[in-house]
């Protein structure tokens, strides 16, 4: 059996992208309009990681040692596939730039090598810090630019680490092989660490060598729970009805190969 | 006899409590001793390195190999064996082999090794004609694609500065029509995707390629329908290196490889030990 | 004024967003043409701001120095400065640029043997994490052990030629359980990206609402 | 060797010792070391960038393509971060970046993360040829579905679904075991390369004259 559609301003190979692109928008659409007119959203589900981050700002005020930030040495993507990853991480800088002004523990960013990302960074702690109405806190020292390369970041990590402490090293963002040596050496400095990234190949580090993870996805939605915007929140929604449509997708998928359709071919559409 | 009871618990504690100095020390120790005293461990040739072996030896001579190079300076080891040894295989086939730097650091590897762990000219190889580097860009999967549809879009000139049309070798070369095999070298495992999306699947052009070990069995679906044969880090490098007769250094990779992980295998040993003297010693009190 | 400051920057995120959309959903030449152009254009932008980046540095380094001005922080001042002229010196001055032998040499000789060793650095942060984490206390931990060794004695080369079977069970942990699980977070990350990506088109993403 | 290549593994060696020396402890001759690394890749990182902007920007423009005086224009916007007055306007650059980040990730993420993984679920049971292949693709199904269920956020994790959750996380584990083993491997060739170089290049060549 063949499969044929042809949409003259559709380009092959692209109609299942549509349907779901459009499922998507309808989706996001309705809940962020529900969100607008203060429509109560569902409950979410506990992220224990969350909470860690405010105890661990704490400890680092206790212990004076400062707050480490990182977002990965290849972390201010904003060309690539991995944008949302980079602006989830930004969300999570917000969020421990206010606490660090409101609790008054000093915060050290440690910047990806992309320099077009600085000004989206530094803006994000400046936001972070005037929220909590102490601008006077931020210092432009504690971003630390290290270029390209894990070899220099890691290193540059490491000896920050040494040389100001580390109370809290909170790790969120798009990590290579790069973040084993933050993670693991943060950890043998005695500091808290919490972390997590999208990219699942790199979370078994995280998973390994944190105190507490945001596995996986979690950082998306835990970046929407911090941020404490229900514009945000009704993402996470979004989110769920797009895992409920695969789970369906797939359903539909099994049914049609059982009664003997040529599925493969069905979704190349 | 209360002390008695005590000392075992303190052993446990201390087993799974141990300095991470004693073991990053005894790694080292480990690793170092078949380098001081190779011991030769037998390896086997997989299934995959015949392949990726098979599909360059099998090109009638002067077809034209495309070599897609990432090279990284962070990877050097692991990737080292492996390209060398493919390098090695080409020229010695008389196949023409066109160089393509799709990283920053490859450029500059490239022009290392090619020349002093590879020296074409000792095969007999004439620059130009025989084979050509085209230098760097960053061919992502849209880069590919285009470089696929029109070579001199991306790389007017070669590296040298002397533009396409006057190199022999690229004379009616512009896209994949004339590529016979297409060898990627890549870093991150999804790569391996590029290839088969914009060369494999609309062109049907041959593709081997060579990764790190982590990203191998990312490749292994591939094979053999899309890709030809693929090579995973050192531990494949060296499988090439036996196969190809031209020995090289995986071979002591291999056997260090082989001490330095009994280490760790101790060490999780203790961490277990300590965990379950801790957890039945507390149940017997 | 607020126009400019916060209303034409969403309105630029979305038209790219949409051009490149329509670029990808349709067959029209002129998106794709665009979307060539726009590709283009990322990769000069980014290479045009990485002088900021520097500018970062020598301010961090500055106010180290300023904080603790001892005779050691000073020479750890003079340092980066003085690697940065000599390999920037360097890598200008000689015909090839970059590809000079003397260039060369600098980069194999310092930034790559270094790029290697942090890259075996790697390996001992992994040992110890596995020493502390790998414990069968859970059937979780077990799992991990089970998925983490098995594994690793598959790629040694000793193991499988003593232990024949590591090959077949070591493959198929990795591509049965292994590609089921890694599947279901990689749909998932992928859908919570669709979501921030959507609201980032909307104008709505917070993060980029400061100025 | 001549006395360059001496030169060369000397200094090699000396900077392999001080990043390994950071796993002793903090000293000043890794610091040393690391500032001397960070100069010395800045200007790595410049070097190569000034080259693309050099040939995709500023040898196209002068040429006639005066189109890409925009993104040049565009990067050097992204410096007015650094004059407070005028930072607002470093947005403009991000904007473009990102609303074309967006629409690449949008477009790429659906097919190539979503649509192709849900396909190759069913595909890999339905044309599987034999029983064992057949089981396989029903464990990776199994795998990538109980997976995704641990990522409901707005339902506790009870009854059902906290079963299906419970077996995810048993995959998820598994493939966390699965990607740290590839990487260690992978670091452990690094440093057993790093060693073999201080063996047999710096120890035995150099210092003990063994050719």
């Amino acid at each position: 059996m063949k499969f044929k559609l042809n949409i003259v301003f559709l380009r092959s190979g692209t109609y299942l992208d549509l349907v779901l692109l459009i499922f998507f928008v309808i989706v996001s659409w309705y809940f962020m309009r529900k969100a607008v007119r203060g429509e109560k959203l569902p409950k979410l589900r506990h992220i224990p990681a969350i909470e860690a981050i405010t105890e661990g700002v704490g400890r680092s005020v206790e212990t004076q040692k400062p707050v480490h930030f990182e977002m990965g040495v290849s972390g201010g993507q904003l060309y690539s596939t991995l944008v949302s990853m980079t602006l989830a991480s930004l969300t999570m800088l917000r969020h421990i730039a206010k606490l660090c002004a409101k609790y008054g523990a000093r915060l050290i960013v440690h910047l990806p090598y992309q320099a077009e990302s600085i000004p989206l960074i530094e803006a994000t702690v400046r936001e972070g810090y005037k929220e909590e109405g102490k601008s006077e806190l931020f210092r432009l020292d504690d971003l630390r630019y290290y270029g390209q390369g894990s070899l220099t970041w890691d290193q540059g990590v490491t000896a920050s680490f040494s040389q100001d402490g580390v109370g809290l090293n909170l790790a969120v963002g798009i990590f290579y092989s790069d973040v084993t040596i933050p993670l693991e050496m943060a950890k043998i400095k005695g500091g808290m660490v919490i972390g997590g990234t999208g990219r699942w190949i790199m979370v078994y580090a995280f998973a390994m060598m944190c105190d507490y993870v945001f596995l996986g996805e979690e950082i998306y939605a835990a970046g929407a729970i911090v941020s404490e915007n229900p514009l945000m929140l009704s993402g996470i929604i979004v989110e769920e009805w797009g895992k409920f449509f695969v789970l369906v997708f797939l359903a539909i998928g099994f049914i049609l190969a059982a009664i003997g359709l040529n599925v493969g071919k069905l979704f190349a559409l | 006899m209360s002390g008695n009871k005590k000392e075992p618990r303190i052993i446990w504690e201390k087993l799974g409590d141990l300095d991470y100095r004693w073991l990053y020390g005894l790694s080292i120790i480990l690793m170092v001793i078949p380098i001081i005293q190779p011991i030769g461990l037998p390896t086997q040739v997989g299934e995959a390195t015949k392949g990726f072996y098979n599909a360059i030896v099998n090109l009638p001579p002067g077809s034209v190999v495309c070599v897609l190079f990432s090279g990284s300076a962070g990877y050097a080891d692991e990737q080292e064996a492996g390209f060398v040894a493919t390098w090695k295989v080409l020229f010695e086939h008389n196949l023409k082999v066109i160089f393509v730097s799709t990283a920053v650091d490859s450029e500059i590897i490239l022009n290392n090794e090619l020349g002093k762990m590879v020296n074409p000219e000792s095969y007999g190889k004439k620059y130009g004609i025989d084979y050509v580097r085209l230098g760097y860009a960053p061919l992502d999967e849209v880069g590919q694609a285009s470089f696929a549809q029109n070579i001199r879009g991306i790389f007017a000139k070669d590296v040298y500065g002397t533009p396409l049309d006057e190199i022999p070798l690229m004379k009616d070369i512009n896209n994949y029509q004339k590529i016979d095999l297409l060898y990627f070298q890549y870093l991150s495992c999804t790569d391996i995707e590029w290839v088969i999306r914009q060369w494999v699947v609309p062109y049907g052009t041959k593709a081997i390629v060579s990764c790190t070990t982590a990203c191998g069995p990312m490749a292994a679906p591939y094979y053999p329908k899309q890709i030809q044969g693929f090579i995973a880090g050192s531990g494949q490098g060296t499988e090439l290196e036996i196969l190809s007769k031209n020995p090289g250094r995986g071979a002591v990779l291999s056997d260090s490889k082989n001490f330095g992980i009994l280490g760790l295998l101790l060490f999780i040993v203790f961490g277990n030990i300590s965990y379950f003297g801790k957890k039945f010693g507390k149940r017997g009190e | 004024m607020s126009f400019f400051r916060y209303q034409l920057p969403t309105i630029i995120v979305t038209t790219c967003g949409i051009i490149m959309l329509l670029a990808f959903f349709t067959p029209f030449d002129i998106f794709t043409t665009i979307k060539a152009n726009l590709t283009q254009w990322m990769v000069v932008i980014a290479s045009t701001s990485i002088w900021l980046g520097f500018l970062y540095m020598c301010n961090a380094q500055y106010h180290m120095l300023k904080r603790n001005p001892t005779r050691s922080q000073k020479i750890l001042f003079v340092t980066p400065f003085a690697f940065f002229l000599l390999f920037f010196i360097v890598g200008i001055s000689f015909p090839k640029d970059t590809n000079s032998p003397q260039y060369l040499w600098l980069f194999n000789n310092i930034y790559s043997q270094v790029s290697m060793t942090i890259t075996g650095v790697m390996f001992f942060t992994l040992s110890s994490a596995a020493y502390r984490t790998f414990r069968a206390s859970s059937i979780d931990s077990l799992a991990l052990i089970l998925g983490g060794l098995i594994y690793t004695l598959r790629l040694i080369p000793m193991f499988p030629y003593f232990i024949p079977w590591l090959v077949p069970v070591g493959e198929w942990l990795l591509l049965v359980p292994n590609v089921g699980g890694g599947r279901g977070a990689v749909i998932a990350a992928a859908l919570a990206a669709m979501a921030v990506g959507l609201r980032t088109l909307w104008g709505r993403e917070v993060v980029l609402k400061e100025g | 060797m001549d006395s360059w290549e001496v030169l060369g593994v000397l200094v090699g060696v000396f900077f392999i010792i001080s990043v390994l020396s950071m796993l002793w402890k903090d000293n000043l001759y890794f610091r040393l070391g690391q500032q001397a690394i960070l100069g010395a890749t800045i200007a790595h990182t410049i070097l190569m960038n000034m080259k693309n902007v050099l040939n995709i920007a500023l040898i196209p423009i002068s040429k006639g393509t005066i189109i890409l005086i925009v993104p040049f224009i565009l990067g050097l916007m992204i410096y007015l971060r650094l004059v407070p007055k005028y930072a607002w306007i470093s947005k403009y650059t991000t904007s473009v970046m990102i609303g074309v980040g967006t629409g690449v990730m949008i477009s790429g993420t659906l097919r190539g993360q979503i649509i192709d993984q849900v396909k190759a679920t069913v595909v890999d049971i339905f044309s599987a040829t034999n029983t064992y292949t057949v089981l396989n693709g029903v464990i990776i199904a199994i795998g990538t579905v109980t997976a995704i269920t641990f990522w409901i956020f707005t339902r506790e994790h009870k009854g059902v679904l906290g079963i299906s959750a419970k077996i995810g996380r048993i995959f998820l584990m598994i493939s966390l075991g699965a990607n740290w083993s590839g990487e260690l491997i992978l670091y452990l060739t690094a440093m057993v390369g790093r060693l073999i170089f201080i063996v047999n290049i710096f120890i035995k060549s150099v210092l003990l004259g063994i050719a």
